[in-house]
C-alpha cells in the first residue's frame, strides 16, 4: 500500500461507459458451426499450417507452427474437420483477407489429451518453448509471443508489473476477468516470476474498479502487491504504467527490459496458467460485446469464432446501429467485415450508435493553441508533427520524434478544431517504414549489383590467367623438345609418348570416319555442292587478299 | 593616373599572393557527393534513365551532364530529394517517364527452356538455374527493372505488379473532410 | 477513412475564440463608459469588415464559407484591433487595418493557424506608420472632454468626418505621449503628473479600462484558455526594464506601475501576445517570447519614436517565434534528460 | 567604448541592413530556404564583411588618399573578392556539405550590394579604423540574425497551404516586407 506514485503529464479522462458491460458475468459462448482461424494473430512471422483440407482436428490440436523466432502457434479452437486453408476476412483496419483455416465443427468438442507441466522443476527454456507451442501472445491487444517476453535474456529483470488498468472506455474483459478468476491468475503470475526470476511483483489497477482491486487483493499473497492507480487514459500504456509504479522511464526505441521491467497483461497471465497448469493452449479468451447490443456484456470466445456470431450472442444488434469497432473507441479501427473472426488480438467489439459515436465534425485548420501537446502523455509537440506530416517531409516530421507517438489518440480528443492527428501520425508512420523498406531493398540490390560486377570481372581473370598459363606450357614445352641437350627426365619422356600415341589414335580414328553422307548423292544435290563448294573457294581467295 | 594604376597592381599583387598561399594550404580532395547522390537512387540498375547502372548515373549527375529527373523508378519522391541534396530546384519527371507501380518477375515454368540468357542479363543475380535446368527468379531480390524481358527467346518472363496484402498496407493520407464537404 | 479515436472532447476552435470574446467584453464596456461611444462605432465597423474580407477571400479560395466564418477568428480580429486603434477615427482607417489584418497577414498566408504574424498587429503597425495623425487623436476621458458624444454624434463623425464637432473638441493626447513629450522637454516628474489627464496609475479612465482587461486575462486563465508564460513574462519584462530605466533616470523615464496600466500593455499582455498561432508554442519558448516582447515594449516606449512599443515588440517577437520554436523543444518521454533535442530535419 | 556599442545596437537594429536600407536581398532571398545554410551564409558574410570594412578602410586612407578617391569603388570591390576567394577555399576545406549547400551563393557574396555598401558607407561617414569595423561587424550580424529568423520563417511556411499564386518566393517577399514593417518600430531609437 506504501508504493510511491508517479503521474505522467498529459492524458485525458473520457467518460468511462464501464457500466454498460461490466454488471454481468463472464458467459461461455455456445460452439459455432464454422470456424476461422487465421495464421497471422500475434507480431511476427504468420504460423505455417501443418494440417491439410480435409483432416480431423481435435480441441487444442496444434493447426499452426511458430515460424521463425518472433512467432507462436495456432491451435483449433475445437474439434472437427479442415474445410480449406485459404485468404479469408480478418479483423485488420485494411479490410484486406489473409491466410486463414477454416474448420467446420463436428459439434463433439472433443479435446486432445492436455499434459500439465510441472514448471517448478521444469528448466526455464524448455518452459519457454512449451509455450512458444501453447501458442501464448499478449492479449493486451499488442499480442507479442508471449515466450520471447518471459526469457529474461542478458538483463537481469527485478520487476514485474501486471496490467490490469484497462484504461480504455467501454472495455471491462480484464475487469471481470480479475473479478472472477483471481486465484488461477495468480497462480499464472507466480509461474511468470519464477521464468522471470525476479523479486517485486506490482499489479497496477485503476481505481475505478474496486471489486476487481478487492477481488485480486484478497487472492494474492503477501509478497505481491496489488496498487490502485489513478483513473486517466492512458494510465494503462505499457510505459506509462511502468512510470506511473515505478517512476522509471522506458528508453525511447527500446523496451522496459531494457531498465529491467517487464509487462504483462492480466489476461495473459491467466491464459498462461491454463496453458502450464491445465495444459490448454490458447484456444479461446474473454471479449467485451458493448455498445448498441441487447445484452452487452463479457464472452469466454474461442479463437477463431466469427463475429457475427458473437454480436448474436449478444442478442443481436439494436436498431439504429451504426458500425462496429474492434478494440477500444481511442486506439480500435472500424471492423469492415462482419465475418471476420475473433483472433488473440480482440479484446472488444464496441456496436456504434449515433448517440455516443456521432460523426466526425469537419476538420477545421490547426490553430497551434497547444492543448495536444498538453494532453500528449509522451510529451511530444503533436501540431509540429501535424505540421510536417500533413506537408509530407517525413524527415522533419522524424525529427520531432514521430516515431515515440504511441498512438493512444488523447491528442486528436482534445483538438479543438477536430483534427484526426492520429490519422496524420500513421499516415507518416507507414511512408517512412516504406521508405526504409525500399532503402534496405535498394541497399541489397547495390551490393548484389556491386558482388556481380565483382565476379564478372574475377571470371575475366581467370580465364586471362587460363590462357597465359596454357601459352607458358605450349611454350615451355615447345622450348624443350627445341633443346635435346636438355637432359631428359623420364617421366616427360613417358608422357609425351603417351600424348603422341594419343595424337596418332585420334589422326587414325578420324579418317577411318568418312563422311557416310555425301557419296551416292543424286546429280542435284552433287551439282548444288559443287557451285557451293566453287563459291568457297572464290571468297576463300578474296579474304586472302585482304590480309 | 600612373598612382593609380601602381595602387591597382600593388592591390592585385597582395590579393594575388594570398590566394595563391590558401590555395595550397587548403588542397582538398574531391567530396563523396557520388556516394551521397547513389545513396538516393533506387538501385534498379535498369537504365530507363540512359545510363548503364545507378553508378553510373550517379556520376553523370555528380559531374552535371545528367538531369536529376531521368529515374522513373525513383518517382517523384526520388526527384526532390536529390533535388534538396543538390539545392536545385525540383523538376517533374523528364518527358514520357512516369513512375509504374514497383512489380517483380515471374518465370512461367513451362515455358522456359534454361537457356540462362536472363541468368546473365539480370544485373542483380536474382534469377536461379543452369543451362537446360529451370530457372526460377527470387521475389525478394528482384528489383523490377525489367532486363530480363528482351533476352529471353521464349518470352516466359512476365512483370506481375506487388499486391497490398495485410503487411505492406499503408495508412491512407487522412482525406481533408473540408474539402470534400465544399 | 478516418480511424480512431471515435469519441472527441468537448471544446471547440470557435467556442474558444466566443469565450476569448467573452473575456474582452468588461473591458469594451469600461471604455464605452469612460470613454464615450465611439468604441460601439468602431466595434461594428472592424467587426463588419472583418466579415466582408474573409467572405471574399475564402469564396476567392474556393473555400466553404460555412465552417471559416463560423470558427469567429476574423471577429477576434477585428475586436482586438478595433480595442488597440483610437475610437473616433474615420471609417476608411478602419476599412484599411482590417485589410491588412485579415488579408495581408492572415488569408495570404492559407488562413487561420498557418499566419506568422498578428493579424491584429500588423493593421495597428501599417495605419501607425501610414497615418501617425489620426493615429494619435484618442478621444479623452468622458469626464475631461469639453463636448460628451453620443452614439449619433459618433457616427455622424466617423463617417462625415469632421462634420459639425471640432476635432480638438473629443480627443486629447494619451499619456505616454504626453509624458514622452514633456520628458523631452525636460519638465520635472512631478508637474508631469500633476496634470489632469494622469490618475493615480496611468491615465485616467484608462487605468480603470486596463483593470478590466487584467480582470478578462484572469477569467481567460481560470478557463485553461491560455496558459500563465505569457502574460506573466510579457507584464514581467515591462516592468523590469521601465524599473530599471526609472531608476536609472526617474525623470526621463516612467514609472514601471504607469507603463503597466497604459496604452496597450494589459490589452498586449492576455490578447494579444497569446494568440496562439502566432506565439511560441513550447513552455520555455512562451517565456523567452513574451518577456523579450516585454522588454522592446519598455524600450520602444523609451527610446523609440513611437508613442506605444506593444505592436511593434510583439509582431518582432512574431518574427523570432519559428526559431525560438525550433531550438526550445521539450524534453521527450525516454529521452535521458539533458540531451538536447533540437530539430533534426 | 559606449560610442561603439552604439554603432553595433544601431546597425544591428535600428538601421539593418536588409530591413531598413533594404541592401542584400539577393542572398536574403535565395538562401532562406534552409535553416542550417542560412546559418553557413550569415557566418560566411560576417566573416567576409567584418574583413572587408577593416581592409577597404586600410586601403582608403593609407592607399587612395584625396587625389585617387575615384578608385574607391573599383579598389573595394578587388578587396572583397580576394576576401571571398579565401572565404570559399576555407568552407570548401572545412565543411565541404556547407559548401555544396551554399553552391551559388557563396562567391555570390562579392556581389552581395551590402558588403560592398557598408565600407563605402564607412567612407561617406568618416568612421575611424576602429567604428568601421564595427560597423562592418554590426551590418553583418543585423544581416545574419535576420537571415536566419527568416529562413526559420520559411521553414514553417514551407508547409502552409498558402493560395497559388502567392506559393514560393511571392510569400516569402510579403514576409519579408511585413517584417521590415515590424523592424520600423525601431525607427528613431538612437536619436
Amino acid at each position: 500500500m506504501n508504493q510511491k506514485l508517479y503521474t505522467f503529464n498529459g492524458g485525458v479522462h473520457p467518460d468511462v461507459h464501464k457500466a454498460e458491460s461490466n454488471a454481468t458475468p463472464i458467459r461461455t459462448m455456445p460452439l459455432s458451426a464454422r470456424y476461422v482461424v487465421p495464421m497471422r494473430q500475434h507480431i511476427g512471422e504468420p504460423a505455417r499450417p501443418v494440417v491439410a483440407v480435409g483432416d480431423r482436428v481435435l480441441r487444442g490440436q496444434m493447426i499452426g507452427a511458430a515460424e521463425g523466432y518472433v512467432s507462436t502457434a495456432v491451435h483449433a479452437p475445437t474439434s472437427g474437420r479442415v474445410v480449406a486453408i485459404e485468404a479469408c476476412a480478418v479483423p485488420h483496419p485494411s479490410g484486406l483477407f489473409d491466410l486463414a483455416v477454416v474448420i467446420e465443427a463436428d459439434g463433439e468438442d472433443q479435446a486432445i489429451a492436455y499434459q500439465p507441466l510441472d514448471w517448478r522443476s521444469l528448466d526455464p527454456s524448455a518452459l519457454r518453448n512449451r509455450m512458444r507451442d501453447m501458442g501464448l501472445a499478449g492479449l493486451g491487444g499488442a499480442v507479442f509471443p508471449s515466450y520471447i517476453k518471459l526469457n529474461p535474456g542478458a538483463q537481469k529483470i527485478h520487476t514485474l508489473i501486471l496490467n490490469g488498468a484497462e484504461c480504455e472506455p467501454w472495455i471491462t474483459c480484464d475487469d471481470r476477468l480479475m473479478r472472477e478468476r483471481a486465484p488461477e491468475m495468480l497462480r499464472g503470475i507466480e509461474i511468470m516470476r519464477h521464468a522471470l526470476g525476479c523479486q517485486t511483483v506490482l499489479i497496477g489497477i485503476e481505481d475505478n474498479k474496486p471489486e476487481a482491486l478487492a477481488a485480486m487483493r484478497a487472492a494474492a499473497p503477501a509478497e505481491i502487491e496489488v496498487v490502485a492507480v489513478p483513473t486517466m487514459y492512458p494510465g494503462g500504456g505499457g510505459k506509462q504504467l511502468t512510470y506511473t509504479l515505478t517512476g522509471v522511464e522506458t528508453p525511447t526505441g527500446g523496451r522496459s527490459t531494457d531498465v529491467g521491467i517487464q509487462v504483462f497483461n492480466v489476461g495473459t497471465a491467466y491464459s498462461l496458467y491454463r496453458a502450464v497448469e491445465i495444459g490448454e493452449p490458447l484456444i479461446s479468451r474473454v471479449v467485451t460485446l458493448t455498445g448498441h447490443v441487447a445484452q452487452p456484456g463479457n464472452f469466454e470466445v474461442r479463437i477463431g469464432t466469427p463475429l457475427a456470431d458473437l454480436i448474436s450472442a449478444g442478442g443481436g444488434m439494436l436498431p439504429g446501429a451504426s458500425g462496429e469497432i474492434i478494440g477500444g473507441p481511442m486506439m480500435g479501427f472500424d471492423l469492415m467485415d462482419l465475418a471476420a473472426p475473433v483472433t488473440k488480438a480482440v479484446n472488444c467489439l464496441i456496436v456504434k450508435n449515433p448517440k455516443f459515436f456521432p460523426i466526425k465534425p469537419i476538420e477545421l485548420p490547426c490553430i497551434r493553441c497547444g492543448a495536444c501537446a498538453r494532453a500528449c502523455p509522451a510529451d511530444l509537440q503533436p501540431f509540429e508533427m501535424y505540421w510536417y506530416s500533413r506537408a509530407k517531409d517525413f524527415g522533419r516530421a522524424q525529427g520531432y520524434n514521430l516515431f515515440d507517438c504511441i498512438e493512444c489518440g488523447c491528442c486528436s480528443y482534445v483538438c479543438p478544431s477536430h483534427i484526426p492527428l492520429v490519422d496524420y501520425f500513421r499516415f507518416a508512420k507507414s511512408e517512412i517504414w516504406e521508405r526504409e523498406r525500399e532503402k534496405r531493398a535498394a541497399d541489397l540490390a547495390r551490393s548484389r549489383h556491386e558482388f556481380k560486377a565483382f565476379r564478372l570481372e574475377r571470371e575475366k581473370q581467370e580465364k586471362a590467367e587460363k590462357f597465359a598459363k596454357a601459352a607458358e606450357k605450349s611454350k615451355a614445352a615447345a622450348s624443350s623438345n627445341a633443346d635435346p641437350t636438355a637432359p631428359a627426365d623420364p617421366d616427360a619422356e613417358k608422357k609425351k609418348a603417351i600424348l603422341q600415341a594419343a595424337l596418332e589414335r585420334a589422326q587414325k580414328a578420324k579418317e577411318s570416319v568418312a563422311p557416310k553422307n555425301t557419296e551416292n548423292l543424286p546429280p542435284r544435290v552433287q551439282k548444288e555442292i559443287d557451285e557451293i563448294e566453287a563459291r568457297r573457294a572464290t571468297v576463300e581467295a578474296t579474304t586472302e587478299t585482304k590480309e | 593616373m600612373i598612382s593609380a594604376i601602381l595602387v591597382m597592381a600593388a592591390i592585385g599583387l597582395v590579393l594575388g599572393g594570398i590566394l595563391g598561399w590558401a590555395s595550397i594550404k587548403f588542397r582538398v580532395q574531391d567530396d563523396p557527393l557520388v556516394e551521397k547522390i547513389d545513396a538516393i537512387l533506387p538501385q534498379t540498375q535498369c537504365g530507363q534513365c540512359g545510363f548503364p547502372g545507378c553508378k553510373p548515373y550517379a556520376e553523370a549527375i555528380a559531374k552535371g551532364e545528367a538531369d536529376i529527373n531521368q529515374c522513373p523508378p525513383g518517382g517523384a519522391d526520388g526527384v526532390n530529394r536529390l533535388a534538396e541534396l543538390l539545392g536545385v530546384e525540383p523538376k517533374p519527371l523528364g518527358e514520357g517517364l512516369e513512375a509504374k507501380p514497383k512489380s517483380v518477375a515471374i518465370i512461367d515454368e513451362n515455358t522456359c527452356i534454361g537457356c540462362t540468357l536472363c541468368i546473365q542479363a539480370c544485373p542483380v543475380d536474382a534469377i536461379i538455374g543452369a543451362a537446360k535446368q529451370m530457372h526460377v527468379i527470387v521475389a525478394s531480390q528482384c528489383t523490377g527493372c525489367e532486363l530480363c524481358l528482351p533476352p529471353c527467346p521464349v518470352d516466359c518472363i512476365s512483370m506481375q505488379v506487388i499486391k497490398e496484402d495485410v503487411v505492406n498496407w499503408k495508412w491512407r493520407y487522412p482525406i481533408h473532410m473540408m474539402k470534400r464537404a465544399a | 477513412m478516418i480511424g480512431s479515436p471515435y469519441i472527441l472532447g468537448r471544446n471547440s476552435t470557435s467556442a474558444i475564440m466566443l469565450k476569448v470574446m467573452l473575456a474582452l467584453i468588461p473591458g469594451i464596456v469600461a471604455h464605452a463608459w469612460l470613454f464615450g461611444p465611439g468604441i460601439w462605432v468602431s466595434l461594428f465597423l472592424c467587426s463588419a469588415f472583418a466579415i466582408v474580407f474573409e467572405a471574399l477571400l475564402l469564396l476567392m479560395r474556393g473555400l466553404p464559407l460555412k465552417p471559416f466564418l463560423s470558427d469567429n477568428s476574423a471577429l477576434l480580429t477585428a475586436w482586438l484591433l478595433a480595442l488597440s486603434l483610437p475610437t473616433l477615427a474615420p471609417w476608411w482607417l478602419y476599412a484599411i487595418g482590417m485589410l491588412f489584418a485579415i488579408v495581408v497577414a492572415k488569408q495570404l498566408y492559407g488562413g487561420l493557424g498557418q499566419n506568422l504574424f498578428n493579424p491584429a498587429m500588423i493593421g495597428y503597425a501599417a495605419l501607425i506608420v501610414s497615418f501617425p495623425v489620426n493615429m494619435t487623436q484618442w478621444a479623452a476621458p468622458v469626464g475631461l472632454a469639453d463636448h460628451a458624444l453620443t452614439l449619433l454624434d459618433a457616427f455622424d463623425v466617423v463617417f462625415a468626418g469632421q462634420g459639425s464637432i471640432s476635432a480638438d473638441a473629443y480627443t486629447s493626447a494619451t499619456v505616454l505621449d504626453t509624458w514622452k513629450t514633456q520628458a523631452r522637454l525636460g519638465t520635472p516628474s512631478e508637474s508631469i503628473l500633476s496634470q489632469p489627464i494622469f490618475g493615480w496609475a496611468g491615465g485616467q479612465g484608462h487605468e480603470i479600462v486596463a483593470l478590466m482587461y487584467l480582470a478578462g486575462g484572469l477569467l481567460l486563465l481560470s478557463l485553461k484558455l491560455i496558459t500563465w508564460h505569457i502574460p506573466l513574462a510579457f507584464l514581467a519584462g515591462l516592468a523590469a526594464t521601465a524599473g530599471v530605466l526609472h531608476l536609472i533616470d526617474p525623470t526621463q523615464h516612467a514609472s514601471p506601475l504607469l507603463h503597466l496600466f497604459s496604452g496597450g500593455a494589459m490589452l498586449g499582455a492576455f490578447f494579444i501576445a497569446t494568440d496562439p498561432v502566432t506565439a511560441a508554442s513550447t513552455p520555455r519558448g512562451k517565456l523567452i517570447y513574451a518577456g523579450m516582447a516585454g522588454l522592446l515594449t519598455a524600450i520602444i516606449r523609451a527610446f523609440g519614436g513611437y508613442p506605444d512599443g506593444v505592436a511593434f515588440a510583439v509582431l518582432l517577437m512574431n518574427v523570432c517565434v519559428p526559431f525560438i520554436d525550433t531550438y526550445t523543444q521539450p524534453r521527450v518521454f525516454g529521452h535521458h534528460p539533458g540531451h538536447s533535442k533540437g530539430r533534426k530535419s | 567604448m559606449e560610442n561603439y556599442l552604439l554603432i553595433l545596437i544601431g546597425t544591428v537594429f535600428v538601421n539593418n541592413i536588409v530591413m531598413s536600407k533594404i541592401l542584400g536581398l539577393c542572398p536574403f532571398m535565395g538562401v532562406s530556404r534552409k535553416l542550417e545554410t542560412a546559418i553557413g551564409m550569415g557566418a560566411a558574410t560576417t566573416f567576409v564583411l567584418t574583413l572587408a570594412s577593416g581592409a577597404s578602410y586600410l586601403v582608403d586612407t593609407y592607399l587612395l588618399g584625396q587625389d585617387l578617391a575615384y578608385l574607391r569603388t573599383l579598389s573595394f570591390i578587388v578587396v572583397i573578392a580576394g576576401i571571398v576567394g579565401f572565404t570559399e577555399m576555407f568552407i570548401k576545406k572545412s565543411s565541404p556539405v556547407l559548401f555544396r549547400v551554399l553552391g551559388i551563393y557563396l562567391p555570390l557574396i562579392t556581389t552581395n550590394c551590402a558588403v560592398l555598401g557598408i565600407p563605402l558607407l564607412n567612407v561617406q561617414e568618416q568612421h575611424n579604423f576602429l567604428e568601421s569595423l564595427f560597423y562592418g561587424l554590426g551590418g553583418a550580424l543585423g544581416f545574419s540574425l535576420v537571415l536566419v529568423l527568416f529562413a526559420a520563417m520559411r521553414e514553417r511556411l514551407e508547409a502552409a497551404d498558402v493560395p497559388k499564386p502567392f506559393r514560393g518566393v511571392s510569400i516569402a517577399m510579403i514576409t519579408a516586407g511585413l517584417m521590415s514593417l515590424a523592424f520600423m518600430g525601431f525607427a528613431g531609437l538612437i536619436r
